[in-house]
């Protein structure tokens, strides 16, 4: 039997097997594969590179644990960035499922840069009704968040005495799976005239196309791929860049995989 | 701050086609005149059930509301209710004309819906004609459709081999078309199965197709007078999780070792599982879903599928209903009149008669 | 942060369910080499479990505040107050729970056929409801989403594109004709269709291929970071 | 009687259900939320006929000591152990019963749909091979959609373009066209059961 016609009756092991290695070996050992990074991207890095140590950022988790796997490498790389950055963090939820999943991204990350809580960072927590919550933090963050998540009266918040309403803070950041990007801009950037980012699962990029344009919205960072490049852009390659070299090499084994079996299929005709 | 009201307008009208319950909102561009200077981001709009009573606050209205309408919901049938636009901050306190009285009123018809009861109506009456034809026994021709064809030889050879055939109908719930569709499918498997001997096993996703099944197979048994033949273990309800089906099927094929998977109903990711296993255990494999993604994976997986709507006409073609293959003419002069409103829809939409196109706008 | 192999430890709660799940996922993936007792045990466990998890959700969702407190209530309500009202409204609030009940019918042969009322209503039911859902969706939108981008058309491409779309939709609808043979001019277009159908199929395929593939990196991913600690 | 009042149910509740689409008013909008209750309760009493069939199934093949006997017992078990963690402990947060769910239901689960990044890989390379124009065009439209959507392709303009215009052009028409045929063959069959000329779901007389 020549070697074309083993390829016809191949052992689907063997596929099995490059496919795992194909996604395994890229998330064991970086490869770091070329990632292009977009301008709705490098908009947003470049925004909060200009900003000031001491400054201050909101971020809003806007997500479900279901889209959890795509948020959360973006959602680590930009608070990497602005921590690095000396940058103070103010975390919130409009989601109850984003509470938990802020909570530990906020406290996990600043971890990594020695930040203490409550004068680096806060995190205040869920409020339903996203329209009176963002309309409300306009003028008071203090009377939608009395108290941060652990029940600490803001009052004795050493950061969120410097944090009256959105004057305060120089960007809002929400990651998010919907259209909550939306609100932030309808309510606090038209109204209190605050920058807003909005990070997003792929899906949802093409929706905001329209607010960069009309320069409603600073950038925005979008899915995996959009997380490998703000990794890329703050030089710390992480697991949005894993996933998606995992992807490409996964994508050109079976690539690969089609063109064996093509080939042998026209030796094989050739062979008749 | 004193309070100033403006003539400012609000026009409220009853929201047509529900039942009675709300109210639609609509203003003039904002700013009003007299708060150009401030122009304010957010109005506050107010209602009440008596022109002089206490106003609540229902809503927040965005000046970068581009609709400038907004639709208020859960009211009382027949009530009147008023409503006004107010804004204030620390120099003015503003409030519109108050608007109303308006009351919802309830609809029996929903005139939105007019295509979809002509579309309905013409559909039905081609069905109609054609089950008519059907039973004065007209007899019409049908195309062959691969997959069809090669349902006797598929179970054929399962019986030369001594082996059973595997049958799915994949996570559809009993209500779908396309589980009917299967059942139908099933109940002619079933007849010839009978008269062969062989056995059909068949793990069901959800209880109710189970109880169909088990009904549409032993009828089909009973028909093929093989009655005795028919064993209520062989369809049977396994789990309602999508996985743990396709975990379970995956198994009953590497042990059972069918010779024949018929796939027929609504799939979801599971179908290339199956198929795949399937193919590696060297089974034919036949499949047929309304599902369009799935029909990608089964198309690259089976060796036949039927694509769309082959699986509605295909009890047509097992059974030979003429009732049935009847239906299938109808649909036919449907699609030509479904083409027809295409080509001419294309021609003036080129000339701008947006009328038309609208025709088909649905809600 | 701990690098050694195994980070994880097996004697607390959220320890020992990383453990199992590590270890039934592995079970699942054994399937890939060949069907094996430790995929079959897995395999029996999840559907026990998920039939378990589905007869608890249904009862506590459903049953119970559907069909057995209704019920309940309206017992204790006509025992209480009577009433003729109260009868009617009781015996309105059965009709549900016995349809429900007739399913029981089909282990008793001779009465299997009324289960079928059941069953007939749960049909009739979605048969009724798809129709105009189908015309909707299925039918009217389509054509409209055909036919509008020929109000736009502003652009040699655009033109282009909207007649590979019309070029398209008939020659598919003509593929799923049932009485006509494919066969000289008519067989001509009905071979676009399937041209047509063939690169939809392709494209829904390669596109799918991300998503799933995500699914493994998300397994592997909980393998090898929370888990065996392999990843920082 | 056993045949002709099943008919008529089927009937009478598909006409309702279908009329109810065209009337906004309250009494529709009841008659419509009270039918959809009584197919939620008719499901969950068929669930419970199906769990007795299934217990009935795996009891008399561990009684009989058929071959993988065992297995069948471990289904039942934890079916059992399942059930009693969720009536006796609920199915709060914390509990044994959501404990199981996210170590043992979900992650098995999620395991068995990640199998499809293998299966979709060798389906891939048997079923894309350019036998003719057809399968050539399945192929070629596969791999341009995986090479410039998703993967290093993407990065590289004409790539990217030519998979976004496959996507929204020849692809989506085609999809269209398998929708108006489903819908229309979903019209046809749901019509012919209303009518009771389609019958077979009703089983023998």
């Amino acid at each position: 039997m020549s070697i074309w016609e083993k390829a016809k009756t191949l052992d689907r092991r063997i596929i099995f097997l490059f496919m795992f290695l194909g996604v395994g070996l890229p998330l064991l050992a970086k490869i770091g594969l070329p990632v292009s990074v977009t301008d709705d991207v490098r908009n947003v890095y470049n925004y909060i590179e200009k900003l000031e140590p001491g400054d201050i950022v909101l971020v809003s988790y806007d997500h479900d644990t279901g889209t959890l796997p795509e948020m959360i490498p973006m959602s680590d790389a930009i608070l990497r960035h602005l921590f690095k950055k000396d940058i103070r963090v103010v975390g919130m939820a409009l989601r109850a499922e984003g509470n938990g999943i802020g909570r530990q991204n906020i406290r996990r990350t600043s971890a990594e840069f020695d930040k203490t809580e409550g004068t680096d960072y806060v995190f205040l927590g869920f409020r339903p009704e996203i329209t009176a919550a963002i309309l409300g933090l306009g003028t008071s963050f203090e009377k939608v968040f009395p108290k941060d998540d652990r029940g600490i009266p803001v009052g004795e918040l050493p950061l969120m005495n410097e944090v009256s309403n959105y004057n305060d803070v120089k960007l809002v950041i929400s990651v998010t799976d919907d259209d909550t990007p939306v609100y932030w801009v309808n309510y606090a950037n038209a109204r209190f005239k605050v920058k807003v980012v909005a990070g997003l699962t792929a899906v949802m990029a093409t929706t905001f196309f329209p607010f960069i344009d009309s320069g409603q919205m600073v950038g925005m960072v979008a899915g995996l791929k959009g997380a490998a490049e703000y990794e890329k852009l703050i030089k710390t390659p992480g697991r949005a860049a894993r996933g998606m070299d995992a992807q490409s090499i996964a994508h050109l084994v079976m690539i690969g995989f089609i063109i064996i079996g093509n080939v042998a299929f026209i030796m094989r005709r050739r062979g008749k | 701050m004193p309070l100033q009201v403006f003539a400012f307008e609000l026009y409220i009208s009853d929201q047509p086609n529900d039942d009675g319950t709300r109210l639609t909102v609509e203003w003039d561009p904002l700013p009003p005149d007299d708060l150009r200077s401030i122009d304010p981001e957010i109005y506050s709009l107010l209602r009440s059930e008596s022109p002089d009573g206490e106003f609540t606050s229902i809503d927040i209205v965005s000046r970068l509301d581009p609709s400038r309408r907004k639709i208020d919901e859960n009211l009382a049938t027949g009530r009147s209710y008023y409503y006004k636009l107010a804004y204030s901050d620390s120099t003015i306190s503003w409030e519109s004309n108050v608007a109303g009285p308006a009351a919802p009123e309830e609809n029996w018809y929903n005139r939105s819906r007019t295509n979809v009861l002509i579309g309905i109506l013409i559909t039905g009456a081609f069905v109609g004609i054609f089950i008519i034809l059907g039973r004065k026994g007209k007899s019409l021709y049908l195309r062959p459709i691969a997959g069809l064809n090669a349902m006797d030889e598929a179970i054929g050879r399962a019986t030369e081999m001594g082996k059973p055939i595997l049958y799915s109908s994949g996570r559809g719930k009993m209500e779908r078309p396309a589980s009917i569709a299967s059942m139908n499918i099933l109940g002619s498997v079933a007849e010839k199965v009978a008269s062969y001997g062989t056995p059909l096993i068949f793990p069901n996703n959800d209880p109710v197709v189970t109880a169909v099944a088990q009904e549409v197979a032993r009828e089909g048994y009973t028909k093929a007078g093989h009655a005795d033949l028919y064993n209520p273990d062989n369809i049977y309800f396994v789990t309602d999780s999508q996985f743990g089906y396709a975990a379970a099927v995956d198994g009953i094929m590497m042990r059972e070792r069918p010779a024949t998977n018929l796939f027929f109903g609504t799939f979801e990711a599971e179908s290339l599982i199956l198929a795949e296993t399937g193919n590696s255990i060297g089974a034919i494999q036949i499949a047929g879903t309304d599902s369009s993604i799935q029909m990608a994976f089964f198309i690259v997986a089976c060796d036949f599928v039927l694509i769309g709507e082959e699986l509605f006409a295909a009890s047509g073609y097992l059974s030979g209903d003429p009732q049935v293959v009847g239906t299938l003419k109808g649909s036919d002069y449907l699609k030509v009149i479904i083409i027809i409103m295409i080509l001419f829809g294309a021609v003036v939409g080129l000339l701008n008669q947006e009328w038309f196109v609208n025709l088909f706008l649905t809600a | 942060m701990n690098s050694g192999l195994i980070c994880v430890s097996l004697f607390t709660a959220d320890g020992a369910g990383i453990w199992i799940a590590s270890i039934l996922t592995l079970a699942i993936y054994s399937f890939l080499y060949k069907d094996n007792p430790i995929y079959r045990f897995s395999e029996s466990l999840l559907i026990g479990i998920s039939v378990g998890f589905l007869l608890v959700t249904t009862f506590d969702t459903t049953l119970l505040p559907k069909a057995f407190e209704p019920v309940g209530k309206g017992l204790s309500v006509m025992f209480g107050i009577g009433g003729f009202g109260s009868i009617i409204s009781f015996i309105w609030l059965l009709i549900p729970v016995a349809l429900g009940l007739l399913m029981f019918a089909r282990f008793v042969p001779k009465y299997a056929w009324m289960s079928r009322v059941a069953l007939a209503l749960y049909i009739g039911f979605g048969a009724g409801a798809s129709i105009p859902a189908n015309m909707q969706s299925y039918i009217l939108r389509q054509i409209d989403a055909t036919i509008r981008p020929f109000l736009h058309i502003d652009s040699f491409w655009s033109l282009i594109n909207a007649i590979v779309i019309l070029a398209g939709l008939i020659s598919t609808l003509f593929y799923f004709f049932f009485s006509k043979e494919q066969k000289g001019a008519f067989g001509k277009i009905t071979r676009l269709g399937t041209f047509y159908l063939m690169i939809f199929f392709g494209a829904t395929f390669g596109y799918t291929v991300m998503a799933r593939i995500s699914l493994l990196i998300g397994r592997l991913t909980f393998l090898l970071k929370d888990w065996l600690g392999l990843i920082s | 009687m056993r045949r002709t009042f099943p008919i008529l149910v089927c009937f009478s509740f598909g006409m309702t259900m279908l009329v109810q689409f065209f009337v906004p008013s309250k009494l529709s909008t009841d008659a419509y939320n009270e039918i959809t209750n009584w197919v939620q309760i008719i499901y969950a009493f068929a669930l419970i006929v199906g769990v007795v069939g299934l217990l009935k199934y795996h009891f008399s093949r561990v009684s009989r000591r058929e071959r993988g006997w065992f297995y069948n017992l471990v289904t039942v078990a934890s079916l059992i152990v399942m059930s009693l963690l969720g009536f006796i402990g609920g199915r709060g947060d914390g509990g044994s019963f959501m404990w199981v769910f996210n170590n043992m239901m979900a992650p098995m689960q999620a395991t068995v749909f990640s199998l499809l990044a293998f299966f979709v890989a060798s389906a891939a390379y048997r079923g894309f091979l350019a036998r003719n124009l057809e399968a050539f065009l399945l192929l070629f439209s596969a791999v341009m959609i995986m090479f410039g959507i998703a993967s290093v392709g993407n990065a590289i303009p004409p790539f990217s373009d030519i998979a976004n215009w496959i996507l929204i052009n020849p692809s989506m028409t085609a999809r269209r066209g398998i929708f108006i045929g489903v819908g229309l063959g979903t019209i046809a069959v749901s019509l012919r059961v209303i009518l009771g000329v389609e019958r077979t779901y009703l089983g023998k007389e």
